[in-house]
């Protein structure tokens, strides 16, 4: 079947998405940016893939189940496979800091083994349906539990913390930069095998599901046409024709999403876009912040790094505030004296917290109201737009602003660009 | 008339009122007194100068707008300012946008700088039908050339008010508001050298606050709240510190922070002389009470008004005297030049003003702040490093 | 014997030092420096400042003065507070009696401070907003390189082809380097374009405070660092500033030693004070 | 970085612009250069002055050479020194945040004053501030004042906050005209103000402005011969700077109007750095400054995507003579010179420069308007935005915003200025596709 693929290269994430001929999603991914571009889109369209097939699978399955197992089947089948790939790159960490070891550096090797059995073991709850993760990147989920667990290793086996850890800092970016190797198809099998012996509760017999599997394996995807967005997208290797600005794939991806969009807000890593689009996701007008980073999702990652905290876990503490404490300076790289100040000054976490989510999106509102203010439908995509403190923060300054208008945010937003992006593919064929 | 002002005496009282009206983004003083009757006008203007004896001659009241200050969010003021140009326009335009000085019958913008002055144009485009002036002094400081030019603009500046309020301002009236004013300027000048001599206990940020209390009161109030504060001050007993003496220079426009004026003082340095709200004393001198009113305010602007930025200075030597003989008559040991980031004026100022102290060797140092500046920590650092530079090796 | 304290509570770690100054001699009795990473700052500095007077061999009630500097007037238990241009430039002639100008590279800021012989400050200039120049970019860029702290210094002198990192804003900066090792440029090149960035920013403080034909001395945190130091001395020369800077292996407790040396010089007159008080 | 190709000064791209009017151009400015850098040798006197609101005519009675520190900045910026000297001048105390081209100057300062030929200005005789369309201009002289210790005289000319030219205001320029610039020039020129002479210069001036406002014009056609800004800031250079009214500025015109006229006769779009410009894609009219430091880098962004524009407002900061028909007058000369720097484009209010932009918006059916908004120029960017706003409301023309500086290279990000650049190309486009705003055929 015909397949197009829209890329978007982002300054923090890499988002890839693959639509089928009438549009519809079949599948997405994402990894982080921070390493060769090239590598970063490789490795997000392979993650697509592996959605698109189950996607697939989905499809293959038919009435064989009823909705809601389908639904169970489904999430089961991509934590799983999720987990699958954890350890592969786990295994793949684990042998290349070895190599980092220098001679003469006794116990070492035995204390790398310990942290990565140890977190071989817990990995298999980070995978569960409700299972709290720091973020999705190997890179963040790997690295926040090798520094935990390393600080107790290094303690017992009496080792510099500082080593080990630099092993693991010396490691990480080549090993980002493999691209995962193993058999896809023999992953989906193993997976399947496994729910369904397992879930028999599910209602679907085993040799049927492999055999629909097999068959969405078997469907030969063929890539008709790939565009490519965001703020790498001059590097990436496709011709120009083939190259839309981040603005109109955002536009027509909101579009595409909530057709009656008329404002789209995109906050990412590095910069905030304000756009204007009409009836038909035709981008009227849009605004972006200036060359200084500040109030970007980028801030974010400081403030996180700050408070050794992982991303995901900002948005839940900020919501705690009680209190207003205001935040007036959104640079980025003094957030973190910022919020030392503030501690200094007796302020809560969680208050801080919440002045800065509230700095954040206000700066985002500038923009807006650079960009022509609201006028009806509210999209906010991009990253940040996953943060629930920012979000709450801008539902209440658009209906102190601009009343009651409908605000739409969709859990996959930041895969906005790259959608806008597979749909101009689309038009491609067309045209 | 108002019974409270009589009833007011302790110190407390006083600077909490001043506080609450520098807090009130909404104006309600104003407001109130515009309520009161019917007929009544306000007229907004912006730093620096603005002859205020009109406005009050025209029955009007004239309402200091010295943008947001570090507790207004902005919102909508960005979208009209890139991100390097000062601050004062972007919250004032946020007021308006926000609807707080909806009640204000006209904005008067004085010819501080081109920012200001492009304000004017944003205001006409915004607020077509409300009546608004940017308002030119001359640079040119001979009667016969810039003073006939600047009596007419004077005059069309009372024709338009007159337009507003449809009364005629006589010269009568004029000649009593300047009275008023003189009177202002008097209790302004004493409050300052009370601070001069006694500066731990006329304290920086209150006397800053008893000033911008003059931007938003009627001109009879806010003297009788000098009047109030110059008793309450002597009789207060504030421990002295240890603390150098300093002059704060080039914040004449967008104001700092209150956190910055305490932060100086927290610092080491007690400030003795500044150029915040310049408009309370512009004019050096008392202006004549009789004659021809128009010329009278006319001839002060040319022969007794302060050096300030946006003021040229005809000759090279004089540029930077009137600072230095501020330094002198304050007995201050050391300057600070702090201005708003972004501020031409000031900041194209200082090098020239920094070389005249130089040249008379008086310290100084410069930073820079916005309204809504949070961190005052380099701050403390930079003025706290010259208080201790002072009083490690100053002279004494 | 008058013993004084300077603590020097910074943004990166906090610097305790003990002195005995006694007769106009000064003399360095005990040190204690720990990195701050996410702790409550207050609390670190009094566990420093304890542990330096265990070294010295002394009981609390034996410091005559205890001097704070940095982040830490508030500090409940100092009888003061300097700032830290005042300290880092006593601290700086204190460790090098040569220099007259003092350049302090910390976590946050690069500040350059012109001082005479007897440590007093003349004139000074502080980095501004954007912080591409500090410490904690560094810090971060070599996190991310995958480097450590120590070796940031040797690789960059091996740099034969430096890369200029453009950017004014850390952050985008940063995004500078990520490109720079997407084109495939050696962490040695990517680490000396860098120092020349932070370089020709801190010669610009420095001309900034006219310093001509003296001796510099690092202070701070990244006064270690030597690939910094040979940037700053490229920068110099070819920028025709005719000074050598010079850092001290004791470069980064520049603040803490000042302060302690200006403790003792206050405990001294404050304590001849009182004896002109009570024999009068 | 390729410097080789990069434009050096306007008459340097001769490689490039070959018509004869621009070897006429680079010839003058030569020869200029060579009277300023020979001023004490030929025994001739010196004033620098601006170029919004210069009194050249004037200067021009007292036999004295007109220096215009901003072009001098102008020049540094395009052969890429003026970063350098920008940043000597913040070594020197001056604020990053001000007015680059004021540190420019005084970084140039510093190195001696370094002409383009090579050769030291002389330092000037006097320093004629005439104070038009922008606050820094006084900054800026007292600054100068304050290193040349020389003579300086002042023309204060008010601002047009209402849109209109008062009496008031012409009196009072017209007053300092004769009560302070003219006797001060006499006594340092030592030549006495004969006001005929004055009057011919003016009506050398009115002829050549009428031949500059008829290639200004020419871009109604399409394909528009002309840019109307990367090309207008070169045609615009002898009308804003010591030439006008002279016979060589008449003779430049007269020349530029020929070549013109053979381009429309021919159908032919620009000329650029790279040759004639290929298909007329996208027609915009352009607000604000351009940069300098990466001039062939900005505008390649525009030719190479096929864009024209075909007004600029920053061809205006000198004088106004298309929008309301402005002439230097022979018959009322300090009237008219009064009415001239009261008219020039930075010293009108913003309802007037919104009003101006929208009639060229819809005379030179262009598509859109885009703002360069300069880091530097309170003067022009304060209120940019505003006006940006108003134009898209009142025409429903698309708009869009980038940001650089005249002359720092520091505030050019190229990455940033191409990427809106492109996107705002694209959404014309798109917006043409969808059927919307088709363009006039
Ligand atoms: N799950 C999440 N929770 C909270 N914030 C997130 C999450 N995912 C991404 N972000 C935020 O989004 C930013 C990246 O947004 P993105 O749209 O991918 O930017 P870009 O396109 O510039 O790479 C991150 O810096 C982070 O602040
Ligand atoms: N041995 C070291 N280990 C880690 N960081 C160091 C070391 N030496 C210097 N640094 C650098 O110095 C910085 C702290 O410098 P310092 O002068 O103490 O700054 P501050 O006074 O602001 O805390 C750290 O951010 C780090 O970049
Ligand atoms: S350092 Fe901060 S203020 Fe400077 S450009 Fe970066 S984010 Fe903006
Ligand atoms: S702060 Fe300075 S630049 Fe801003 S409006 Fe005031 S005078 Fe002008
Ligand atoms: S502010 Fe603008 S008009 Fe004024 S000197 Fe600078 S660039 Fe020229």
């Amino acid at each position: 079947m015909k397949t197009f693929i829209g890329i978007d290269l982002g300054s923090t994430t890499t988002k890839a998405l693959i639509l089928d001929e009438d549009l519809e999603m079949l599948g997405k991914g994402i990894t982080n940016s921070r390493s060769n571009y090239a590598t970063a889109a490789a490795v997000a369209k392979e993650e697509a893939l592996t959605g698109a097939r189950l996607e697939l699978f989905r499809r293959g399955l038919g009435g064989e189940l009823s909705s809601s197992a389908a639904e169970t089947l489904m999430t089961d089948l991509e934590l799983a496979i999720r987990l699958e790939q954890f350890l592969d790159q786990l295994e793949d960490l684990r042998k290349t800091c070895a190599t980092q070891i220098a001679p003469g550096q006794d116990g070492v090797l035995e204390a790398l083994d310990e942290i990565f059995r140890q977190i071989k073991t817990e990995a298999p709850d980070m995978f569960t349906r409700d299972a709290r993760r720091k973020s999705d990147f190997f890179r963040d989920i790997a690295g926040s539990r090798v520094m935990q667990i390393g600080e107790a290793v290094a303690k017992q086996a009496g080792i510099a913390y500082d080593t080990l850890i630099n092993l693991y800092d010396k490691s990480i970016i080549e090993v980002e930069n493999r691209p995962p190797t193993s058999d896809m198809a023999q992953m989906f099998l193993r997976a399947i095998d496994r729910l369904t012996t397992a879930g028999s509760e599910l209602g679907l017999d085993q040799s049927t599901a492999r055999t629909v599997m097999q068959a969405a394996l078997d469907i030969e995807l063929e890539e008709a046409s790939q565009v490519g967005t965001g703020y790498g997208r001059v590097t990436l290797p496709f011709p120009k024709d083939n190259i839309r600005s981040e603005i109109l794939c955002h536009g027509l991806g909101a579009h595409m999403m909530y057709a009656g969009t008329r404002t789209v807000l995109d906050i990412g890593g590095q910069d905030t876009k304000s756009i204007q689009v009409d009836g038909e996701g035709i981008v009227e007008n849009f605004q972006m912040n200036d060359r200084c980073a500040a109030g970007c999702g980028r801030y974010l990652g400081y403030i996180a790094d700050e408070m050794n905290m992982g991303l995901h876990e900002l948005g839940p503490l900020a919501l705690k505030a009680s209190k207003a404490v205001r935040i007036n300076s959104t640079c980025t790289v003094f957030a973190g004296a910022e919020l030392r100040d503030r501690l200094a000054l007796g302020e809560k976490r969680e208050d801080i917290l919440g002045g800065l989510h509230r700095a954040i999106i206000l700066r985002a509102m500038s923009i807006v109201s650079r960009s022509g203010g609201i006028t009806d439908e509210f999209t906010f995509t991009g990253g940040v737009a996953n943060n629930q403190a920012a979000v709450k923060e801008l539902k209440a300054l658009v209906k102190e602003n601009y009343g009651d208008v409908t605000i739409n945010i969709d859990p996959a937003s930041i895969y906005t660009g790259a959608l806008g992006a597979a749909a101009f593919a689309r038009r491609a064929l067309d045209s | 008339m108002d019974t409270w002002v009589k009833d007011m005496r302790k110190l407390n009282d006083i600077v909490d009122y001043c506080q609450t009206l520098y807090d009130d983004l909404n104006f309600t003083a104003a407001r109130d007194w515009k309520a009161a009757k019917p007929g009544r006008h306000v007229i907004g203007y912006m730093p620096t100068y603005v002859p205020r004896e009109i406005i009050h001659a025209a029955g009007m009241l004239p309402l200091g707008v010295l943008g947001g200050g570090d507790n207004l969010e902005v919102i909508h003021g960005d979208a009209y300012y890139q991100s390097y140009i000062c601050r004062i326009p972007r919250s004032t335009i946020e007021l308006a946008v926000t609807k707080r000085l909806n009640f204000v019958d006209g904005m008067l913008f004085p010819s501080t700088c081109d920012v200001i002055r492009n304000l004017s144009g944003i205001w006409k485009l915004l607020y077509p039908d409300v009546y608004s002036r940017y308002f030119d002094v001359p640079q040119n400081f001979t009667s016969a050339v810039g003073g006939t030019y600047y009596v007419q603009e004077l005059r069309e500046l009372a024709e338009g008010l007159e337009g507003i309020s449809g009364t005629k301002i006589t010269d009568e009236a004029l000649n009593r508001s300047i009275d008023l004013y003189n009177k202002n300027r008097r209790l302004v000048n004493d409050v300052y050298n009370v601070r001069q001599v006694t500066p731990w206990k006329a304290l920086s940020w209150e006397v800053y606050l008893l000033m911008r209390a003059g931007m938003v009161l009627p001109v009879e109030e806010h003297s009788q709240l000098m009047t109030d504060y110059l008793a309450a001050v002597q009789a207060e007993d504030r421990p002295k510190r240890d603390n150098c003496r300093v002059i704060v220079q080039g914040s004449f426009c967008e104001q700092p922070p209150l956190n910055l004026v305490k932060s100086i003082e927290l610092a080491g340095c007690y400030i003795v002389d500044d150029d915040y709200m310049l408009v309370n004393r512009w004019l050096q001198d008392e202006v004549p009470t009789d004659g021809n009113p128009m010329e009278n305010l006319a001839d002060a602007f040319l022969n007794y008004s302060g050096e300030t930025a946006c003021k040229y200075v005809p000759e090279r030597e004089d540029k930077g005297k009137f600072l230095i003989d501020a330094v002198r008559e304050r007995r201050a040991e050391g300057v600070i030049f702090a201005a708003p980031s972004f501020c031409d004026p000031a900041l194209l100022d200082r090098p020239m003003l920094s070389g005249a102290l130089a040249r008379e060797n008086i310290p100084h140092i410069s930073f820079k702040y916005a309204e809504n500046s949070g961190q005052m920590q380099p701050i403390r650092e930079q003025a706290g490093t010259f208080a201790d530079t002072i009083k490690l090796w100053g002279e004494a | 014997m008058t013993l004084a304290a300077g603590i020097d509570l910074g943004t990166g770690a906090v610097k305790a030092v003990i002195f005995d100054v006694t007769d106009g001699k000064i003399n360095w009795v005990s040190r204690h420096i720990e990195k701050i990473r996410q702790r409550d700052p207050h609390k670190l500095a009094r566990e420093a400042l304890d542990l330096a007077i265990k070294d010295a061999g002394a009981e609390i009630g034996d410091v005559g003065y205890i001097a704070t500097t940095g982040e830490a007037e508030s500090l409940d238990f100092s009888t003061g507070h300097f700032y830290s241009m005042t300290t880092h430039a006593r601290g700086g002639i204190y460790l090098e009696p040569e220099a007259r100008a003092v350049l302090d590279i910390g976590a946050l800021h690069g500040r350059a401070i012109l001082v005479d012989e007897r440590g007093k400050v003349l004139g000074y200039r502080m980095t501004s907003q954007c912080a591409s120049g500090s410490g904690q970019f560094v810090e971060n860029i070599a996190r991310y390189l995958g480097i450590t702290w120590e070796e940031i210094g040797p690789l960059s002198l091996q740099a034969d082809d430096p890369e200029k990192v453009s950017s004014i804003c850390a952050v985008l900066a940063e995004t500078d380097v990520i490109n720079m090792v997407s084109r495939q440029i050696s962490t040695p090149n990517i680490l000396k374009g860098i120092h020349m960035s932070m370089a020709a920013r801190l010669v610009k403080l420095l001309r900034a405070v006219k310093v001509t034909d003296a001796t510099v001395l690092l202070t701070g945190g990244m006064a270690s660092d030597i690939g910094l130091v040979a940037a700053l001395n490229e920068a110099m020369a070819g920028q025709k500033v005719d000074v050598n800077s010079k850092s001290h292996p004791d470069s980064i407790y520049a603040g803490a030693i000042g302060a302690a040396i200006w403790g003792a010089y206050r405990h001294d007159k404050l304590t001849r004070l009182d004896e002109l008080a009570l024999a009068s | 970085m390729s410097n080789q190709t990069q434009i050096t000064t306007p008459a340097a791209s001769q490689e490039v612009i070959k018509d004869a009017s621009m070897l006429k151009q680079k010839a003058m400015i030569a020869d200029n250069y060579d009277k300023l850098t020979r001023a004490k040798e030929l025994g001739l006197k010196v004033a620098s002055t601006y170029v919004p609101g210069n009194l050249n005519e004037l200067i021009m009675c007292f036999d004295m050479l007109n220096n215009l520190p901003e072009i001098n900045a102008i020049q540094n910026g395009m052969r890429k020194k003026s970063g350098g000297m920008i940043m000597d001048a913040e070594k020197m105390g001056h604020s990053e945040d001000v007015c680059t081209y004021v540190k420019a100057d005084i970084g140039n300062m510093a190195k001696g004053s370094i002409a383009p030929n090579g050769k030291p200005m002389p330092v000037p005789d006097l320093l004629l501030l005439s104070y038009t369309g922008c606050f820094t201009f006084l900054k800026w002289f007292e600054l100068l004042r304050d290193q040349y210790g020389c003579e300086t005289a002042m023309l204060h000319v008010p601002y047009t906050g209402d849109g209109i030219i008062t009496d008031n205001m012409r009196d009072y320029v017209v007053k300092q005209l004769k009560e302070v610039l003219i006797p001060t020039l006499e006594r340092v020129s030592g030549v006495k103000f004969d006001i005929d002479r004055l009057r011919e210069y003016l009506r050398q001036s009115a002829k050549a402005e009428d031949d500059l406002v008829w290639v200004l014009k020419s871009a109604k056609n399409t394909p528009s011969p002309i840019d109307a800004y990367f090309g207008g800031v070169f045609y615009i250079g002898p009308i804003f700077t010591a030439f006008r009214g002279t016979p060589d500025a008449v003779e430049y015109y007269q020349l530029l109007r020929g070549e013109i006229e053979q381009r429309i006769a021919a159908r032919m779009g620009p000329v650029t750095p790279d040759g004639d410009l290929g298909e007329e894609k996208y027609r915009l009219v352009v607000e604000g400054p351009p940069n300098w430091t990466s001039f062939r880098e900005f505008w390649k962004m525009f030719y190479e995507e096929g864009a024209v524009v075909v007004a600029s407002t920053y061809t205006k900061v000198g004088g106004v003579y298309d929008y309301d028909g402005f002439r230097h007058d022979p018959d009322n000369p300090l009237e008219s010179l009064a009415e001239y720097c009261l008219g020039c484009y930075t010293n009108r209010n913003l309802p007037t420069r919104v009003d101006m932009i929208e009639q060229y918006l819809e005379d030179y059916q262009a598509d859109g308007l885009l703002v360069n908004s300069i880091k530097s120029c309170n003067s022009f960017s304060a209120g940019q935005l505003m006006i940006m706003r108003t134009i898209e409301e009142r025409t429903g023309k698309p708009a869009a915003f980038i940001e650089t500086d005249l002359v720092d290279p520091r505030y050019f990000s190229p990455a940033n200025v191409k990427n809106r650049l492109e996107s705002y190309f694209q959404m014309i486009e798109q917006k043409r596709r969808a059927g919307g705003s088709a363009r006039a055929a």
